[in-house]
């Protein structure tokens, strides 16, 4: 394994410690391990806190700034942050119209943010919480823990923070992050599996001319392998997975992110990027806002996902309010 | 021993820390086959904090020493395992009041342990988790509790070891595991084969 | 090669389709292969317009846009393009006052720029040169092609687009990049090979705890091998060398780049940064601006580039003006 | 051969395409050691170009169809090769006026060739470039031009031929490859390897 660390234990922390160093707008605790807006609490506004593992950067450290998250609790690399980190942001961040929690849906990360907001409630601090399960490539979730939650989480922080930026209740910008949910498909694409520190070794075991088709954001193993294909084929595939299972009609408005998952080169994103425009103009969608790079990683995996929102004339609005973070950057 | 106090359960709690670290490379190994390559890693990282909690903590029975054991695994763990074995341990804790407890009274609290992670968790039993091991060995405890405390943590440790290796021909239909689907099955669990370890490290305590 | 393409031969067309798609404020011009400000030229302002092999994104063509450049020259992926495609972006910017040439220094590169220069002349556009070659890796400029143009591109294309926008002449903006040049020092180590997608394998062998230090940013080896070492002895090595041929003094003030080679993520370029921020801080310079991301990349390689700029009131003023390009953006 | 002219040109530089094309690996290998590896992807993207121009293209000379040659590969090839083998076309064009030329006249269109790629690239001979193929072609070129084209021809290709050979003993003192310092030692250099192609191609045509 090839990375540039210290030691596999130390990685998280270290990685804050330079997040300290690079922005200054940001307060770094490093004993609860959180990113807290320097400015926060807002007396008055909702705060709104995301947090998972670590690994999957600028999410969600890269996404605390005005317009956005007021906290990020990362955990340590793919692990869910414990209780204590999530209540401490909590509190950090609450002005007094309570707080929410963008959490992702995975079991160990609805299980911790769900004891987390006992533990504020036992403190007075109300909580509300979005579970973010977008992952289209799961399929039956009577079966499984459900779907993941990945690329429609950047969307989710991205609007719930404009409307908590509003002024707009906990249950008011909770309940517009559950509508992003709703209306987010997301399918992912591994060429190759990445490397934890830990473990030091990919993930999984992928022939020179194989894909993992559905991978997950923390080298889980998609739901199945095919031959290496052309990128046109490939975004045919997200495509038509996410339409079948979230359907737009002609007509319908979308935001559309293409993703990088870490060690894929923006050029080849670009391409995708270009296929997607096609698809979707064929199927007589009109995308109205894109983001073509990387936002939610899985370290060093080279991969893809694409996440689709279903947009109306509010979440455009939302979407285009002003964010100033280190990950996205507009309007101010 | 005819009874579990509070120097048993630091026993049993470094016989499992000690058993984690050394099967930390292999517990993340099964992990990386079905998860995400941290089960042995997130474990060894509780149990070290835990042994460095239980350090000059003064306790008064084993009840008291294993709600700090469950409590400093929340904080500590993290991922699904961490509230998972946390929540077990605060609630064998819990249910063991005094100075020492027998055999079916620890019996009745592991079963409240495994009454904690189900209720945390929703698994049932083949669902290919902790469940799996946790279940058959509480089960196997009951059963030889009128021997002892030996004989029925040996009994309940064997259970376990039985219940983690039958996972290899389940499916997953929680955790992380189960977005596999059909590939899940042929690997054994993480979760269910840690709980073997810790379910070893009590057998091994109490002989 | 596993890569999200179609065929290697077609990948900078497809993903300047791409980009055309993505970015309605840019103006694509397939045939020639540029990217242009759609709202270009602008009268009386000067053109500034870079351009070099592909396969370095989000560098030059993410940097287009208000503040930064007005034009892109993207060649075949690490090939600098040739002297057709330079002229008819330096025909497509010119807006009466002149064109300034950023340029990378590499052989390929200054003579297509070069002959593009000529034949501009001949249309009765002046151009004016940069020159950028801010790679200390490479070290006794008689015996080689010079030091390498790198990381201060990103500084030189900034810079120079700030006093661009306050419509400063074409010799006074093609001064203050030459001075941002100068004052610029870079250095880059990896931890792979990248492939490109004609050669379709590695551009070099590299044993698994092996790094290449002072490596080129297409695939050309570096100066030497190492040992692969902790990222506190990577980060130590890259100030010393660039302070070694760009003297700092205690009370300087610095903008720095922690850049990522396209395969790192960026929780490791955080924790490089964290070192380099401690180490410039023990030299008494004062970083006051720095950039932690991938912004001048070498397709998918895993490494690092450390970029620091020694800098002064007015370079400083400018890399604060606004700036609204897909890589960069802030103030607007 | 006692005459070289249009149509000679055109099978020099369609021998030239066909041997680019079937090399373009092996130049890409020999670049990837200590370059870039492009330089057949390049050269092969310029030539199929050059050969495309061509098509129907009316020349009255060897001179117009090589200052073609010349100008396509300016335009198409890009990188450090594109305009040095552009200009060389371009000058050796320039220099062949009338509808046909003798040996000693296409000897000194290809020193013209020379001085354009040295006043463009600022090469001298042993600095690993294309210059040490070219020098001793022209050199050989002149020596056996009074024996007529094949002959100058042949003599040119050997030369090329050994002094590519002669390129790994050197280190590279500009271009890509002069970054690697000493290490850029015991590897032939992708130019001066193409240009042993296109010399013998000439040799192949004009024998
Ligand atoms: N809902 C659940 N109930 C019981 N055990 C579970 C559940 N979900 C996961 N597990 C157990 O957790 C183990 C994984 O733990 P760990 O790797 O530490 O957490 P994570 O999956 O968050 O990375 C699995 O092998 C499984 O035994
Ligand atoms: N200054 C120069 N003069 C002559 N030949 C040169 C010079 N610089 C580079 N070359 C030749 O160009 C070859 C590389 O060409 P190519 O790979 O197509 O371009 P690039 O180096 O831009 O990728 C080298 O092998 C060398 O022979
Ligand atoms: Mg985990
Ligand atoms: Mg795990
Ligand atoms: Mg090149
Ligand atoms: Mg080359």
């Amino acid at each position: 394994m090839k990375k540039f660390i210290n030691a596999p234990e130390d990685v998280v922390r270290e990685a804050l410690a330079g997040v300290a160093a690079a922005h200054p707008d940001l307060r770094v605790d490093l004993e609860n391990q959180i990113i807290v807006r320097s400015d926060a609490p807002f007396s008055g506004k909702v705060g709104l806190i995301s947090g998972g593992g670590s690994g999957h950067e600028p999410l969600h450290g890269g996404f605390v700034g005005r317009g956005m998250l007021d906290a990020a609790v990362p955990g340590e690399v793919f692990t869910s942050p414990v209780p204590d980190q999530i209540l401490a942001a909590t509190k950090a961040v609450d002005g007094g119209a309570g707080v929410v929690h963008i959490v992702k849906n995975y079991t160990g990360d609805v299980m911790n943010f769900q004891m987390a907001a006992e533990l504020a409630a036992d403190d007075g601090i109300t909580v509300e919480s979005v579970l973010v399960d977008d992952d289209v490539a799961v399929e039956d979730s009577t079966w499984t823990a459900g779907r993941r939650g990945t690329g429609a989480t950047v969307f989710v922080e991205k609007i719930a923070g404009a409307l908590a930026d509003e002024g707009a209740s906990a249950a008011d910008v909770a309940a517009v992050g559950r509508r992003v949910n709703e209306a987010s498909g997301s399918f992912a694409v591994a060429l190759t599996a990445c490397t934890t520190p830990a473990a030091g070794k990919p993930g999984f075991d992928l022939p020179e001319d194989e894909i993992e088709v559905g991978v997950g954001i923390h080298g889980e193993p998609g739901r199945r392998r095919e031959k290496l294909k052309p990128a046109k084929e490939i975004a045919a595939i997200a495509v038509e997975s996410i339409l079948a299972a979230k359907p737009m009609a002609g007509g319908d408005r979308a935001i559309v992110m293409v993703n990088g998952l870490g060690g894929t080169p923006l050029l080849e994103l670009y391409i995708l990027y270009g296929h997607v425009a096609a698809l979707l103009a064929d199927a007589g969608v009109e995308i109205v806002h894109k983001l073509v790079g990387n936002y939610i990683t899985s370290l060093d995996m080279a991969g893809m996902s694409l996440t689709i929102l279903k947009a109306d004339d509010e979440l455009i609005r939302l979407w285009e309010a002003p964010v100033v973070t280190p990950g996205l950057r507009w309007g101010a | 021993m005819s009874q579990f106090d509070a120097d048993a359960a630091r026993a049993w709690v470094a016989a499992a820390a000690a058993a984690v670290k050394e099967n930390a490379d292999h517990l993340t190994q099964l992990d990386s086959a079905i998860g995400d390559a941290d089960h042995g890693v997130n474990l060894n990282r509780g149990f070290t904090a835990v042994t460095a909690a239980l350090d000059g903590f003064e306790a008064d029975g084993p009840g008291a020493v294993l709600v700090k054991v469950g409590t400093t695994l929340i904080s500590k763990v993290g991922g699904a395992s961490g509230p998972l074995y946390g929540s077990a341990f605060r609630a064998i804790g819990k249910a063991l009041a005094g100075p020492g407890v027998d055999a079916p009274t620890l019996g009745a609290a592991l079963r409240d342990g495994l009454a904690a992670i189900r209720k945390l968790g929703a698994a049932a039993p083949g669902d290919k988790t902790i469940v799996d091991a946790w279940d058959p060995a509480v089960e196997a405890w009951d059963t030889a509790a009128a021997g002892g405390l030996a004989a029925a943590a040996e009994a309940a440790a064997e259970a376990a070891e039985a219940g983690a290796k039958a996972t290899a021909e389940l499916q997953a239909r929680k955790g992380r595991a189960s977005y596999l689907g059909a590939r899940s099955v042929g690997h054994q669990d993480p979760g269910a084969t840690s709980t073997a370890l810790i379910f070893r490290a009590l057998a091994a305590t109490v002989s």
